[in-house]
């Protein structure tokens, strides 16, 4: 299996935590512009896949391509995340000391060495983007209001405006709506909804209404490997998969 | 609410700070006491402090001076060599100070040298040195290395019939010098250079189980051989204690010290050190009646019979007696007229003998050599004929030979005697 | 957008900035004509002693300076500046040293004399060029530097951080200073450097000179304190915050964060190692224990004491415990570390934003931001 | 095991005190006048050094019963006179600096009442004098009924061959049963057949000398190869020298193994030390995350506690060494759990804060200790049973106090393990530092636990004091001076690894000494600061990289 014109291919990674498989040769690709839900129980390997696609964990077999030939365990995180790949974290993290339009200035594309960042001045352009992006997430009201004071919710939008900032190919989006109002939850299903075409999304979430109402594509992990994938339907109707829910 | 009160206290303590008390009433004579009361030093020199506390105490007792009372003004350097210079500086500009007594390592003094000279202070310095100085602010009522090493060495030669030597030290100036006139001293005596061992330790160093196998080793060579200790305060203790616990006793490998005294034995058991040897100008041991009177008045004055008295006290008390005889001839603490008063002036010893200011500004000194006894005492086995005068620089280091100092007729600490020059001063 | 947010930078910072640099200019001033101008007689004259004193404040408040910038801001506590603060110093002391040239004890026109009396013949190469001061100010920026990028560029690459940066950084400092206790080192052992004559030809001994360098010291402290507040108010000094915050979290936007911490740590023991090389020639003597491990702690105490986080905070709590320990040691000799120790342990407790946080504190009380910094010193969420 | 006379002279007394009566073994035989005994005693007065050595000697040969007696008084500075009849007396031993004297008569050896120390007068000895007594003395212990005396008394009298001493060793060795004494004076007699006229008596000598090890032995022979002055060989005949050649090749081969064997423990007890120092604070430091700068104090009340247990149970040193132990802990715990309570409990999680609060304390406690016992360093007495050497053969020696600390180090060491794997205190310990919000929730009181586990930690600080203020001067800087070295331990070994700081501690220990011979102590301490910054480098948590959160929390 070849991974041309693939936006990401996963080839038979496998990683393990002292004798513990947490990804257990696992391969998966992902299309440019497509928008991939992927479930799976406690430990199925879901955040070890991201870790290991953002450089913070090392897989001890296999291969992680990024577009047609970028080999991405070469790289570390910020030159993966420089290539053009945005991660948002289970937990949210955002910087709580910084003000929201610091974080999101911060999340700016372009060149990030310490000298550049010494005299970096923020364009006109730049300005305009932070300004969209602000209303994008709505947090224009809260823009001078430090990270650690937004809510749960506020601080899962604004790490996802840092995503978008940072205008990346493939987008890595764990547990979005988690803590969400059901509101609030349908403005990020329609968020993530509008990203799909020009950036390719993948979505980890545990939440199986919000996946349906977003999903054409689902994968489902288990014990660090593909159990089962295609449209929710089908993925639903799986014996394995059902199995595995009502078993585990 | 709490939290706010104690902000409040917080920021009052600071304020508190910012006030300083300085300007004091000026119808006494004031005394500076510049000796570390806190951090490594404050072992050996809290100890001068009292010292000097107790004969301001006994002077004014006796009516002050030029009818005035004596005040001491105690300040804490705190081991930390930069401090004495900003100290010596508030003690002489600020306090306006008469005399200071104070200082205990070298590198304390050489930190306060310039200030001395350049404020025309004065300083008693009471501890034994490596000489190599000669200042016209500064009179050293301590050993130069003649009053103490050379002739320590000479009694194991001879005495004893040490023919081979161990010269341990710590790695600082005073070691350094004193093992370099002593090697200098030992090689014109004919002591070949593979029978002289010198070796440095670090401060503090507490680790000796090596190095005391060391001296096991070269001491087992079939010749008399001996220790001569510069080891400084700290070190002593685990030195001894190592020594001890190797079973090398003073009848095998005595140990001659230049920096252990009755003090630093109270710090240890001394069985395992019976037999050996220090070099000093005074022991408390030493049975005289100025000596018993001394020893009356310090253990009252600190309110604890057993404390010991020691060698650098004695320095401190003469020191103290020839300020207040310089005083009394001058007529006032002019420092100018106090130094210019001080040469030729007596005061006895506690030992027996006259303690004399020498144009050189040191002082006569007789020479002890006790061996340590169960009681951490000593036991006199050697005094030096009469006193010795104390001499700046050492006749046996050959960059010194032609150096003299003399504050009477050269004006001069540094004065070479063939190219008729004087160096390295800084007073104008 | 822009100019609001910009307006708003400054509200928040620079009325500190300008209290700091009005309130420096003002001692200076103020100190050097009392010194110079008042009659010693008049009690308001201000001694050498008073002078001295000063300038030593000043140069402390500078290495604050430098050790707020890296703990305050980047988080990296450093217990190895006292080292690039001597080593600035001991640059300085060797040109110094040459300059006493054949006015030393023993009259050697080349040789110092610790060597003389260590039976050198020589000058060993290390010592070459001190005679110039030109090089003298080039190594007080080099060595230092160096030894900070050398240093960095491991402990940072190979992701040292938190209390193992903390420990190595005492154990550079502690190796050093044991190395400069030796005397064959040919530093002068634990002498150091002491008894200098002149700097470039003015006498060392009078006040005008002293005067002089307090007023140089000043500058030195403004103009670092301006570089400081360009640097954190960048966006370079944002993304360091940010380090310090959620270290993984700004890898993960593309920055090297390696390379940011390495640059302002090489900048802060070269803001060190400069304080090291005023404080010396004010203060006249250089030695081995300004390396101990305890003078690095102390600094970052007084920054703690200060407000970390604030660069004037630090500043001003360099001065503020510097004066208290010069107070107590003389007005309580016998108990003046039962204070210190207890300013320390309170400060900690009750104002853990320092002075000035507690200051500013009420300033802004009603400010969210005001409030909200109260919570940002509790423990930074572990990252994922 | 050699014990000098200074210790054995206590029991000296009995042994003879027991002999006195009955006949002692006269050195040469001849009836002696108790006048001219006490006359030549009367000499001592007065007399310089030499004069006194040369009186002994007459003293020795007079044979007079009381002989022994008198000069192991004199040995042990317990001679006196009485300054109103110049009448010489000496007193039981043990009284040094009391103000009154037990006098005891030279002749008769009975009570003779007692008397003001400020009416008599010290004999005095010198080192010279006090070696010269000690061979002499040795003569009578040649026929002790104990074996170790015998011993001694040979080892004593080989430093001094003279004609007489040899003729005694010689008889001796003729009687003598104890394996241990023969060899000894078979060695010794040995080394004075080197000087032997015949070729055939000192090879044989060699013979029996090649399988020693002693370091004088060595120097003997190596003295044969050399060349005098004018060119020949000091040993005339070629087969001695062969002969000598070889045993000391042997001889150097086997005690350079003894002495790396040594070196190797010199590492090993200066790691113990460095262990013991760590394993308190990797606990409050590993475990809880507490940079406790007053960690160095809590040693220094430690050792501080040795002192006042000492002080308060005069006489029973050994035993107080011992009850020193429990008390320091518990002092130093309690001092560590007010200084959590009333401080640290506010802090947690932020360990830099906790750094600059506790070096605070430890200034106050510093100073505490100042104001209450002076800055003056405080002697702590070494039981007997902890000071001499191991002798395990001529060549290879382990001091006691040292041997003793390695294994209590490894005691304590195993006690913690037994607390932290084995109690319910410990499973909460390990539980906390996990993760506290879980322990929380199922029921564990942190608060007390935090309480306990800082106690715990404090506790073991006292008990590495205790051993410290055997090594060490007691004095309020203490804590200073290991502080440093205890936090590089920890760190190097691995946060809240115990077995980190075991390993981390033992290899720096050896490293050092290893290194120290060739580099000497300042350089080997460098290398191994320096070698520990690359260590970290290339492992940034540590031998053991810790597991808790306990680390990361900053």
């Amino acid at each position: 299996m070849s991974a041309r014109g693939k936006t990401l291919s996963i080839e038979r990674v496998t990683v393990s935590f002292d004798g513990f498989k947490a990804l257990n040769d696992l391969t998966l690709q992902i299309e440019p512009g497509e928008l991939r839900c992927i479930i799976g129980p406690n430990g199925a390997g879901k955040t070890t896949m991201m870790d290991v696609i953002t450089g913070k964990t090392r897989p001890d077999s296999g291969t992680v391509r990024f577009g047609p030939k970028l080999n991405l365990l070469s790289l570390s995180e910020p030159e993966i995340a420089q290539a053009g790949i945005g991660r948002k974290f289970q937990k949210p993290t955002v910087f709580e000391r910084l003000t929201v339009f610091e974080n999101l200035e911060l999340a700016l594309a372009g060149d990030k060495s310490f000298l550049k960042t010494l005299f970096a001045r923020t364009t006109g352009a730049q300005m305009k983007r932070i300004n969209d992006v602000l209303d994008i997430i709505g947090l224009v009201e809260q823009q001078q209001m430090f990270g650690g004071e937004l809510s749960h919710g506020q601080k899962q939008w604004l790490e996802i405006g840092m995503l978008l900032m940072q205008n990346p190919e493939l987008l890595l989006v764990d547990e979005p709506v988690a803590g969400m109002t059901p509101q609030e939850i349908e403005r990020t299903a329609a968020l993530l909804q509008s990203l799909e075409g020009e950036h390719s999304v993948v979505v980890v979430e545990h939440d199986m209404e919000f996946v349906r109402s977003i999903a054409k594509r689902v994968t489902v992990l288990h014990e660090g490997r593909v159990l089962a994938e295609g449209d929710m339907n089908q993925v639903q109707s799986d014996p394995r998969v059902i199995e595995v829910y009502l078993g585990g | 609410m709490k939290y706010k009160e104690m902000r409040i206290a917080g920021l009052l303590l600071a304020i508190g700070m910012v006030f300083s008390g300085m300007a004091k009433a000026q119808d006494t004579i004031k005394v500076g006491i510049l000796h570390s009361l806190s951090g490594t030093m404050a072992i050996s020199e809290t100890t001068l402090k009292d010292t000097d506390l107790m004969m301001i105490a006994e002077q004014n007792k006796k009516g002050g001076l030029l009818g005035k009372k004596l005040e001491a003004v105690v300040v804490d350097p705190a081991s930390d060599w930069p401090l004495f210079a900003e100290k010596a500086q508030e003690l002489l500009e600020n306090d306006k100070v008469a005399v200071v007594f104070g200082c205990w390592t070298s590198v304390s003094r050489k930190s306060v040298l310039p200030v001395f000279e350049k404020d025309n202070g004065l300083l008693f310095y009471p501890v034994q040195y490596e000489g190599e100085e000669s200042s016209k602010n500064v009179i050293y009522t301590g050993a130069a290395p003649n009053q103490q090493a050379i002739p320590a060495v000479d009694y194991l030669m001879t005495e004893v019939g040490v023919k081979r030597w161990v010269l341990e030290g710590t790695d600082y100036v005073y070691p350094r010098t004193t093992n370099k006139i002593l090697e200098a001293y030992l090689l014109s005596k004919g002591v070949k250079p593979e029978d002289i061992s010198i070796n440095y330790t670090p401060f503090g160093y507490s680790d000796w189980q090596a190095r005391v196998s060391a001296i096991k080793k070269f001491g087992s060579a079939g010749k008399k051989t001996a220790v001569v200790s510069t080891i400084n305060g700290d070190a002593n203790v685990p030195f001894y204690k190592e020594l001890g616990n190797q079973q090398i006793s003073a009848e095998d490998i005595p140990v001659v010290a230049f920096s252990v005294g009755e003090e630093e034995l109270s710090g240890l058991d001394p069985k395992p050190l019976i037999g050996e040897l220090a070099a000093w100008n005074y022991f408390e041991s030493i049975n005289t009646p100025e000596n018993k009177a001394f020893i009356q008045q310090w253990h009252a004055f600190i309110k604890n019979p057993k404390r010991t008295t020691n060698d650098p006290m004695e320095a401190s008390y003469i020191g103290f007696n020839l300020w207040v005889k310089a005083v009394q001839k001058a007529g006032t603490t002019d420092t100018e007229k106090v130094i210019a008063a001080l040469p030729g002036l007596e005061t006895p010893n506690l030992t027996g003998g006259m303690a004399k200011v020498l144009p050189n500004h040191h002082i006569t000194k007789p020479v002890y050599i006790g061996e340590v006894r169960a009681d951490g005492q000593f036991n006199v086995v050697w005094k030096s004929s009469g006193t010795i005068p104390g001499e700046a620089w050492s006749r046996y280091v050959p960059s010194d030979k032609n150096v003299v100092a003399d504050w009477v007729t050269l004006k001069c600490g540094n004065y070479n005697k063939e190219t008729k020059k004087c160096s390295g001063q800084n007073y104008k | 957008m822009r100019p609001r947010y910009t307006l708003w930078v400054s509200a928040r910072k620079d009325s500190g900035s300008a209290w700091f640099l009005g309130g420096l200019a003002a001692i200076v001033v103020a100190v050097s004509l009392l010194n110079l101008v008042v009659p010693a007689s008049s009690p308001l004259h201000i001694s050498s002693y008073g002078l001295t004193l000063t300038g030593k404040y000043l140069c402390y408040a500078l290495l604050a300076l430098a050790v707020d910038l890296i703990w305050g801001y980047c988080g990296i506590l450093s217990l190895g500046h006292a080292a690039f603060f001597s080593l600035g110093g001991y640059a300085m002391g060797m040109y110094l040293m040459r300059e006493i040239g054949p006015r030393g004890v023993y009259g050697d026109p080349v040789l110092p004399d610790f060597m003389v009396f260590l039976n050198w013949k020589s000058l060993p190469w290390f010592w070459y060029g001190f005679n110039h001061f030109s090089f003298a100010l080039l190594m007080i920026v080099l060595v230092p530097g160096g030894l900070a990028f050398a240093f960095g560029w491991f402990a940072f690459r190979s992701r040292v951080t938190g209390v193992y940066l903390s420990i190595i950084t005492q154990a550079l400092t502690y190796a050093l200073m044991l190395a400069f206790f030796r005397n064959d080192m040919g530093f002068g052992g634990n002498n150091g450097f002491t008894d200098f004559k002149d700097i470039l030809g003015f006498n060392l001994g009078s006040d005008r000179v002293h005067v002089a360098l307090l007023v140089i010291t000043a500058i030195m402290l403004g103009a670092s304190y301006l570089v400081c507040r360009m640097i954190v108010a960048s966006r370079a000094g944002r993304v360091i915050r940010a380090i310090r915050d959620a270290e993984s979290r700004t890898r993960f936007l593309g920055y090297r964060v390696e390379s940011f911490k390495l640059w302002i740590f090489v900048f802060s023991a070269v803001l060190a190692g400069i304080a090291g090389a005023l404080y010396v020639p004010q203060i006249g003597i250089i030695n081995p224990s300004e390396f101990s491990p305890i003078n690095s702690i102390e600094i970052v105490i007084w920054v703690a004491v200060g407000g970390r986080g604030t660069l004037y905070g630090a500043a001003a709590g360099a001065v503020l415990v510097n004066y208290a320990k010069t107070y107590f040691t003389s007005a309580l000799p016998e108990v003046w570390s039962y204070a210190l120790g207890a300013l320390f342990v309170l400060v900690t407790l009750f104002l853990s934003r320092g002075i000035i946080g507690l200051l500013s504190g009420r300033l802004k009380k009603r400010k969210r931001a005001g409030q909200f910094q109260i919570q940002a010193d509790r423990p930074e969420p572990s990252e994922e | 095991m050699k014990k000098s006379f200074l210790w054995a002279g206590g029991q000296w007394l009995f042994v003879l005190l027991l002999l006195a009566s009955r006949s002692i073994v006269p050195v040469y035989a001849q009836s002696p006048s108790d006048a001219n005994f006490l006359a030549t005693l009367g000499e001592l007065r007065n007399a310089t050094f030499d004069d006194k050595d040369k009186i002994v000697d007459r003293l020795a040969q007079s044979g007079h019963p009381s002989v022994r007696a008198v000069l192991t008084a004199f040995l042990e500075d317990r001679l006196y006179f009485r300054n109103r009849d110049q009448k010489i007396f000496f007193v039981k031993p043990g009284e040094e600096g009391a103000s009154t004297l037990d006098l005891i008569d030279p002749l008769t050896l009975k009570s003779a009442g007692s008397g003001s120390a400020d009416d008599f007068t010290k004999i005095l000895t010198n080192n010279h004098l006090r070696r010269v007594l000690q061979t002499t003395l040795a003569r009578f212990g040649l026929s002790s009924p104990d074996a170790s005396v015998r011993l001694d008394a040979v080892r004593d009298m080989e430093k001094d061959l003279d004609e007489g001493n040899v003729q005694l060793l010689r008889e001796r060795s003729s009687v003598e049963t104890d394996s241990a004494v023969k060899e000894e004076l078979a060695t010794s007699l040995a080394l004075v057949a080197l000087n032997g006229s015949e070729a055939q008596t000192r090879l044989s000598a060699i013979s029996i000398l090649r399988y020693s090890l002693r370091q004088d032995v060595l120097n003997k022979l190596q003295a044969l190869l050399e060349k005098s002055p004018d060119g020949s060989f000091v040993e005339s005949d070629e087969h001695v020298r062969q002969a000598a050649a070889a045993a000391v090749k042997s001889i150097t081969r086997r005690r350079s193994v003894y002495s790396g064997i040594q070196t190797v423990f010199f590492g090993l007890s200066l790691g113990s030390v460095l262990v013991l120092i760590a394993i308190g604070l990797a606990i409050t430091f590993g475990v809880m995350g507490v940079i406790n700068m007053a960690h160095g104090e809590l040693m220094m009340l430690g050792a501080y506690a040795t002192y006042v247990v000492q002080v308060a149970m005069p006489g029973y040193i050994g035993t107080s060494l011992l009850v020193a132990i429990p008390v320091a802990f518990v002092v130093s715990a309690l001092t560590g759990i007010l200084i959590e309570r009333t401080i640290i409990r506010f802090l947690y999680g932020r360990p830099l804060e906790t750094l600059l609060a506790t070096f605070g304390v430890s200034l106050i406690l510093q100073q505490l200790v100042r104001s209450i016992f002076t800055a003056l360093n405080r002697s702590v007495q070494e039981p007997s049973w902890m000071s001499g050497t191991l002798q395990l053969n001529e060549a290879l020696s382990i001091t006691y106090n040292r041997l003793y600390i390695v294994i209590f180090t490894v005691l304590v060491f195993a006690a913690l393990l037994v607390v932290l794997k084995h109690t319910r205190m410990g499973l909460a310990i390990r539980a906390v530092s996990q993760n506290r919000a879980m322990a929380k929730a199922m029921g564990i009181r942190s608060e007390w636990v935090d309480a306990m586990t800082f106690g715990l930690g404090s506790g073991i600080a006292g008990i590495a004091g205790v051993a410290l203020s055997q090594l060490t001067n007691v004095n309020p800087n203490l804590g200073q001076s290991y502080i440093i070295d205890s936090f590089l331990v920890v760190v190097f070994g691995g946060v809240g690894n115990l077995w980190g700081a075991m390993v981390g501690g033992m290899l720096m220990g050896v490293v050092d000494e290893l290194l120290e011979p060739y580099s000497g102590a300042v350089l080997a301490k460098i290398f191994v600061l320096v070698a520990l910054i690359l260590f970290i480098q290339t492992r940034p948590r540590g031998l053991f990289p810790p597991t808790g959160r306990a680390s990361e929390s900053q």
